[in-house]
C-alpha cells in the first residue's frame, strides 16, 4: 500500500506542485469512463446536473473560502450567465458555443464591475450588496417581459442537435476539469497566497505589501466569469429559461453543497455535488420531508462537522499516516534553537 | 478560601497547565508570578470557568467549583477583573457599574457598593456619564477594578493590572490593591511587574511552564536567586 | 535622514491624537518614541505606515513624500510596521505567513521566496517548526513571526509598537539583542514602548509625546533628566 | 392639488408600510447585535405568527388583539425551542467562525420551517377578511383601512416597548452588555446561555407581531416569510447593524422607496428601484447610513 502510493505521488508530484490534488486526477479519470457504464439516459442527466453544481460550487468556495467574501448574489451571476447567452444566440445569432464565451465574458465584466464598486469593503457588507444587486437582477429579468419572456420562460437552443446527453456529459466534464485545474493553480500560486492573506487578516495582508483591493477584485471577477460560463452551459443544456433561475434558493444550495465540501478546499464543493445531488434527487418521492431533511443534515453538519467532507478526508489521510498506512508527506523542518511547544 | 488540587489544562491537544495546585486563604494578597507564556492567565481563565479544566478540583469556600460556569461562581463571590478588562464599551461608567452589581438584588447595597467605589476612585464619579469606550487607558484599568468590586465579592482576581499602562498609572493602580488589602479583600494577582507586585504582595507562587516551581512569602521570593535572576533581569 | 515628519496632524472627531508633529530619523539609529496612554504615539506610526491619513503635514521618507499613500505601497517603499496586537495569518503556516512578506512586500523579485522566508525565520530564531500552523502559536512567537514577516519585506525602516508589553525580562534581553542586530545589519529603527528600561536601554534618540503634541526630544541621558518629561509621564515615584 | 394630494397618500401608505418593516428590522437587528447571528430564518417567524395569529382567531376564537398576542407567545416559545436546539449546541461546540456558520443554521432553520408548515398545513392562502371592519379618513379625500392603521400602531408600541426594556430594565441592559462584551458579561454574573436564548425568541415574537397584525392584508402561507425577510435585511444594511433607532428610520426610507416607486413605475418594479437606490445610498456611506464606528451596541 505504502509503495504504491508512493510510486504515485512520483506520477502525481507535479500535479501537486500545482496544487492539484491526486485523489481528484483519480476521479476525473473515472468519471471519463463513466458513460461507458452507464446507458441510462436519466441518470446521465443526473450526472450532468451533478456536475454543473460541482463546477458552480468550486467558483462559489473560490471567494467564500479564500478571500472570505460571501457572494450571496451567486445564483444570479450564473442567471445573467444563462440569459445572456442565450440572448446572445436568439438575437445575435451567435452560435451556442459562442454564446458561452460571451456569457463568461459578459458576467466577467459585471463581476469587476460590481467588484471595483462594493468589493473593497468586505464582510458581510460585501455579501449583502451583492445579494441586493442579484434581487435587482431578478426582478428586472421578471419584469423586462420584452427581452426576457418574463415568468412563461425563454426558450433556448440547444448545443448539440441529439436527444442523447453523452456530448453534454463530456462538454460539462471538460468544463468542470478547467475550472478545477484553474482554480487550484491560481489558487497554489503566489495570487492565491495573496488571497488567502487577505481573507485571514486584510490589515496584516495590507502591511506586508499585498493591495487588497486588487487581488479582491481579481478573484471576484475570475468566480463570476466562471458562474457566467456555467450559466451559459445551464441554458442551453435545460433550453428553457425562467427568472428563478436567479432565485436565492439557488444561491442557498451551491452554497451548501460547496460548505458541506468543505471551505477553502475547492475539490470539496465537486465531491459534495456529486453526493448530494444525486441523494436529493433519489428522495424526490418524499416531497417536504425531503427539504426537511436536507435542513435537518445541514444543522448536523454545520454542528457536528464544519470542516466538512475535505475536513473528513483530511482528518482520514491523517489517521492513516499516524499509522504507518501511508507515507508522510509533509515536510518536517526543524529550525534551530528550541522546538516546538513552550506555552 | 480557594483551593486548586492537581489542576491539568489542555488547548485541544497541547496540555498548558500540569498539576497545578495552590491554597489561598482569607485576607491575603497572593501573586501569581511567571514568564509569559507560562499558563498564568490559563490559570485564572480555568478557575473563573472561562477555561475547562480537564483534570483536578478546584473549592471555593470549601464547596467544589470546577468547570461551574462563570456566572455562577460572580454569585458565589469571585470577581475576576481580566487582562483585557471586557468593559461595555457603549454604555457609561454608571451602567458599567450597575452592571457590576447584576447579582446583587438589593437597592441599598447596590447604592452602598457605588458610594464605596467612587469614594476609592473619585475620577469615576467625574466622569460617571462618560461612555467607557472614551475613556484612557488608566481609567478604563480604574473602572474595570471598580466593577469588578460591584457585588461585593470574598476574593478579587487581578489578570496583570498594570500591563499597558504608563508608569504613573501603574502606580495608582498598585496603591488601589494596598487599599482594598486593608479593606478585607482577598486578593489574587498576575503580575509581569514583579518588584512592585512583590511588594505589596503577602506570599507568591511561581510558574513555569504550566507548573509551579517555587512558592513562599514574598521576602523570601525576593532574596530568592533564582527568581531575581530570572524575573527581576537582574544580571 | 531617513524619515522626516513635517507637522503632521490627525483629528478623529473633535480630538486631536497627533497636532503638528515634526521630527526627524537618521539613517541607522534606533529612534524610541514613548510618552503616556493616548499621547498619540500609535496613531503617528499609523499615519507614517499608511494605516491612516493624515489630516495635515507632510511625510518624507529617503526623499520621498509618502503622505497619504497605502499601506501595502508604503510596505513596497521600504517601511514595515509590527502591531500592538499581533497580526497574522492564523490559517497559514509560519512559512507562509513569512512568505507573503517576501513575495509581496519589497520591490526587488525574489527567485526562491520559501528559502529567502526560512532565512528570516533563522534570523529572529523562531523556535517552531515552520508547517506548525500559525494558529497554534503562543503570544511570543507570533510576536516573533510578526516581526519576521516585517523584515521579510526587506525594509529600511521598521516600526515596532510595544514589542516589550507583556514579556519578562529574559525574553526581553533576546529581544533587546535582536533588536541591535536588526540595526547593526543596517536598518533603521523607530521604537514605541512603554517599558523605559527597554527604551532607556537601546535607543540613540527619544521623542516624547503628550496630548499629541511634542514635549521634548534628546538622547536617554538628556530625556531622564529632562524634568518636565519626568513629571509629566514618569510620575513622582517612579525614580527610587 | 391633485398632486399635492398624491403625496400625502404616498408619505401615509409609506409610513405604514415602513413601520411594519421596521419592526422586522429591529428584530433582525437585535439578533445580529447579540448573538452575531445574520439570521436568514426571520421571515420564517413572520410566516408563523401568520399561521398562529389564523388559529387564534378561526380555532380558538380569541379576538383580533388576543390572537395577535398569542402569536407573538407561540413565536417566543419556538424561538427558545430553535435557539436551545440548534445555536446553543453550536456555540457549545466550537466559535470558529461563527457568523457564517450560524448563517448556514439558519438558512436550514428557514427550510425545516416553511417546509414542515407546508407539511402540516398544506399551500394553501389562510386568511380573515377583516380584524376591524371599517376605515378611518385621514384627510379630506384619504380613506385607510382600520386594520393598516391598527397594524401601525401594535408596530410603534411593541418597539417603544422594547426600547425601554433594553434601556431601563436589569435583563435588557444585561442583553445589551452581552452585545457589547460576552466575556464581560459573563464576569459580571450573566448568565449568556439565557441572555442568547432570551434575544433569540424575543427578535421571534417581533417577527410573528408583524406577521400576525397583517394576516387580514396577506394571508398566511408558507413561503409568505421571503418578502418581509429581503425586506428587513434591506433596512438592516441600510441603516447599519445593530441600530434600533435607526431601523425605524430605516423601515420609512424602505417603505418610502417602495410606495413612490409603485407609483411611478407600476408594481414589479419596486424592488428594482428601491434597490439600486438603496445601493447608491451604500457606495457613498458603505456601514449604513446612521452607523457608528468602533462602537457596537444595540442601541445608541
Amino acid at each position: 500500500m505504502k509503495r504504491l502510493v508512493t510510486s504515485l505521488g512520483k506520477v502525481f508530484g507535479p500535479l501537486t506542485k500545482l496544487g492539484i490534488r491526486p485523489q481528484i486526477a483519480v476521479l476525473f479519470f473515472a468519471l471519463l469512463f463513466v458513460p461507458l457504464f452507464v446507458r441510462d439516459e436519466f441518470t446521465l442527466r443526473l450526472l450532468i446536473t451533478s456536475l454543473m453544481f460541482g463546477g458552480l460550487a468550486m467558483a462559489f468556495d473560490f471567494t467564500a473560502g479564500f478571500i472570505n467574501i460571501v457572494n450571496f448574489g451567486f445564483a444570479a451571476f450564473m442567471g445573467l450567465g444563462a440569459y445572456s447567452s442565450g440572448l446572445s444566440v436568439l438575437k445575435l445569432g451567435l452560435s451556442p458555443w459562442l454564446g458561452l464565451i460571451f456569457a463568461a465574458l459578459l458576467v466577467g465584466i459585471v463581476g469587476f464591475g460590481l467588484g471595483v464598486l462594493t468589493i473593497r469593503l468586505g464582510g458581510i457588507f460585501a455579501a449583502c450588496m451583492a445579494w441586493f444587486v442579484a434581487l435587482a437582477l431578478m426582478a428586472v429579468t421578471a419584469n423586462w417581459v420584452d427581452l426576457t419572456k418574463g415568468n412563461s420562460g425563454l426558450s433556448v437552443p440547444p448545443l448539440f442537435v441529439t436527444i442523447r446527453n453523452m456530448p453534454y456529459y463530456y462538454t460539462i466534464l471538460a468544463i468542470v476539469i478547467l475550472v478545477y485545474i484553474l482554480l487550484a493553480v491560481i489558487s497554489s500560486s503566489k495570487i492565491g497566497l495573496a488571497f488567502r492573506a487577505i481573507g485571514q487578516d486584510v490589515v496584516a495582508a495590507a502591511s506586508s505589501g499585498v493591495f487588497a483591493t486588487k487581488y479582491k477584485i481579481i478573484n471576484f471577477t475570475i468566480s463570476c466569469c466562471l458562474a457566467g460560463l456555467l450559466g451559459g452551459f445551464y441554458a442551453h443544456f435545460v433550453g428553457v429559461l425562467t427568472p428563478q433561475v436567479l432565485h436565492t434558493r439557488n444561491t442557498v444550495e451551491i452554497m451548501v453543497i460547496s460548505y458541506v465540501g468543505g471551505r477553502g478546499t475547492i475539490w470539496g464543493g465537486l465531491v459534495a455535488a456529486l453526493l448530494l445531488v444525486p441523494a436529493m434527487d433519489y428522495l424526490k418521492g418524499l416531497l417536504e420531508l425531503r427539504l426537511i431533511m436536507y435542513g435537518a443534515a445541514m444543522i448536523l453538519i454545520m454542528i457536528f462537522y464544519p470542516r466538512g467532507l475535505a475536513g473528513l478526508w483530511t482528518s482520514g489521510a491523517d489517521y492513516l499516516k499516524r499509522k504507518g498506512v501511508l507515507p508522510d508527506t509533509s515536510t518536517v523542518s526543524v529550525s534551530k534553537g528550541k522546538t516546538g511547544q513552550n506555552l | 478560601m480557594l483551593e486548586i488540587r492537581q489542576l491539568d489544562v489542555s488547548y485541544g491537544y497541547l496540555q498548558v497547565i500540569w498539576g497545578v495546585s495552590l491554597k489561598i486563604n482569607e485576607g491575603e494578597v497572593v501573586a501569581i508570578l511567571g514568564t509569559n507564556g507560562a499558563g498564568k492567565t490559563t490559570l485564572l481563565k480555568t478557575v473563573m470557568g472561562l477555561l475547562t479544566a480537564s483534570q483536578g478540583t478546584i473549592t471555593f469556600l470549601g464547596e467544589e467549583i470546577t468547570n461551574l460556569p462563570t456566572f455562577k461562581l460572580i454569585k458565589r463571590g469571585l470577581s475576576f477583573v481580566s487582562e483585557e478588562r471586557n468593559l461595555f464599551p457603549a454604555m457609561t461608567v454608571f451602567e458599567n457599574l450597575i452592571l457590576g452589581a447584576y447579582t446583587v438584588r438589593d437597592k441599598k447595597k447596590i447604592n452602598d457598593a457605588l458610594e464605596y467605589v467612587f469614594t476609592l476612585f473619585p475620577r469615576l464619579a467625574e466622569r460617571k456619564n462618560q461612555l467607557a469606550g472614551t475613556m484612557s487607558g488608566g481609567e478604563r484599568q480604574m473602572l474595570a477594578i471598580a466593577r469588578g468590586l460591584m457585588h461585593g465579592p470574598r476574593m478579587l482576581i487581578l489578570d496583570e493590572p498594570s500591563m499597558g499602562l504608563s508608569p504613573m498609572n501603574v502606580e495608582a493602580v498598585f496603591e488601589t490593591i494596598t487599599r482594598l488589602r486593608s479593606g478585607q479583600t482577598t486578593i489574587v494577582i498576575v503580575e509581569q511587574n514583579v518588584n512592585t507586585t512583590l511588594r505589596i504582595a503577602d506570599r507568591a507562587y511561581v510558574l513555569e511552564q504550566g507548573r509551579i516551581v517555587l512558592e513562599g512569602t514574598s521576602a523570601e521570593l525576593r532574596s530568592n536567586d533564582q527568581v531575581r535572576e530570572m524575573y527581576l533581569g537582574i544580571c | 535622514m531617513i524619515l522626516e515628519a513635517k507637522s503632521v496632524s490627525k483629528r478623529f472627531g473633535g480630538l486631536k491624537a497627533v497636532n503638528e508633529v515634526s521630527l526627524q530619523v537618521q539613517e541607522g539609529e534606533i529612534f524610541g518614541l514613548i510618552g503616556p496612554n493616548g499621547a498619540g504615539k500609535t496613531t503617528f506610526l499609523n499615519c507614517v505606515a499608511g494605516d491612516y491619513r493624515p489630516d495635515g503635514g507632510s511625510i518624507i521618507f529617503q526623499g520621498k513624500n509618502i503622505t497619504g499613500f497605502r499601506p501595502d505601497i508604503i510596505c513596497r517603499e521600504g517601511i514595515a510596521r509590527t502591531y500592538q496586537i499581533v497580526r497574522f495569518f492564523p490559517k497559514m503556516t509560519v512559512l507562509e505567513n513569512v512568505m507573503v512578506g517576501v513575495v509581496f512586500g519589497s520591490k526587488k523579485k525574489v527567485k526562491f521566496p520559501e528559502r529567502t522566508a526560512r532565512e528570516y525565520l533563522d534570523y529572529v530564531e523562531f523556535p517552531v517548526a515552520h508547517h506548525v500552523l500559525a494558529e497554534n502559536l503562543n503570544t511570543i512567537q507570533l510576536k516573533q513571526l510578526e516581526l519576521a514577516r516585517a523584515l521579510s519585506t526587506d525594509c529600511r525602516l521598521l516600526l515596532l509598537d510595544e514589542v516589550a508589553a507583556g514579556l519578562t525580562p529574559a525574553e526581553l534581553n533576546k529581544i533587546t539583542a535582536l533588536i541591535r542586530k536588526i540595526r547593526d545589519d543596517g536598518r533603521t529603527i523607530i521604537i514605541v514602548e512603554h517599558l523605559m528600561r527597554l527604551i532607556m536601554n537601546i535607543c540613540d534618540r527619544i521623542f516624547v509625546l503628550n496630548f499629541g503634541e511634542k514635549l521634548s526630544e534628546g538622547t536617554p541621558k538628556e530625556i531622564m533628566s529632562c524634568e518636565m518629561v519626568t513629571k509629566a509621564y514618569l510620575g513622582e515615584t517612579y525614580m527610587h | 392639488m391633485e398632486m399635492l394630494q398624491q403625496s400625502w397618500d404616498i408619505i401615509v401608505t409609506a409610513i405604514l408600510r415602513g413601520g411594519l418593516y421596521a419592526l422586522m428590522a429591529v428584530g433582525l437587528s437585535l439578533v445580529f447585535g447579540v448573538m452575531n447571528i445574520a439570521n436568514f430564518s426571520h421571515g420564517e417567524f413572520y410566516m408563523i405568527g401568520s399561521y398562529f395569529a389564523f388559529f387564534g382567531i378561526t380555532e380558538f376564537k380569541f379576538g383580533p388583539l388576543p390572537s395577535i398576542i398569542f402569536a407573538g407567545l407561540a413565536a417566543f416559545a419556538i424561538g427558545m425551542i430553535v435557539e436551545r436546539g440548534v445555536f446553543n449546541p453550536l456555540r457549545q461546540k466550537s466559535k470558529k467562525g461563527w457568523l457564517m456558520n450560524t448563517f448556514l443554521l439558519t438558512l436550514g432553520v428557514s427550510i425545516i420551517m416553511q417546509n414542515g408548515v407546508r407539511m402540516i398545513w398544506g399551500s394553501r392562502y389562510r386568511g380573515v377578511t377583516q380584524f376591524w371592519p371599517g376605515r378611518t379618513k385621514i384627510f379630506t379625500s384619504m380613506e385607510i383601512a382600520n386594520d393598516r392603521l391598527v397594524a401601525f400602531i401594535i408596530a410603534m408600541i411593541t418597539i417603544t416597548l422594547l426600547w425601554y426594556f433594553l434601556t431601563y430594565t436589569r435583563t435588557g441592559r444585561a442583553i445589551r452588555a452581552v452585545s457589547q462584551d460576552e466575556t464581560g458579561a459573563s464576569l459580571m454574573g450573566i448568565d449568556l446561555n439565557w441572555i442568547h436564548t432570551l434575544t433569540f425568541a424575543l427578535s421571534c415574537m417581533l417577527a410573528a407581531i408583524a406577521g400576525a397584525s397583517l394576516l387580514s392584508i396577506n394571508p398566511a402561507f408558507p413561503t409568505m416569510g421571503v418578502n418581509p425577510l429581503y425586506k428587513s435585511w434591506f433596512v438592516l444594511i441600510l441603516v447599519g447593524m445593530g441600530n434600533i433607532w435607526g431601523s425605524i428610520y430605516g423601515g420609512l426610507i424602505v417603505g418610502l422607496l417602495e410606495t413612490i416607486s409603485i407609483y411611478r413605475f407600476g408594481a414589479g418594479w419596486q424592488d428594482v428601484i428601491s434597490l439600486i437606490i438603496i445601493i447608491l445610498i451604500l457606495l457613498v456611506k458603505p456601514s449604513g447610513l446612521f452607523a457608528k464606528k468602533g462602537v457596537k451596541s444595540v442601541l445608541e
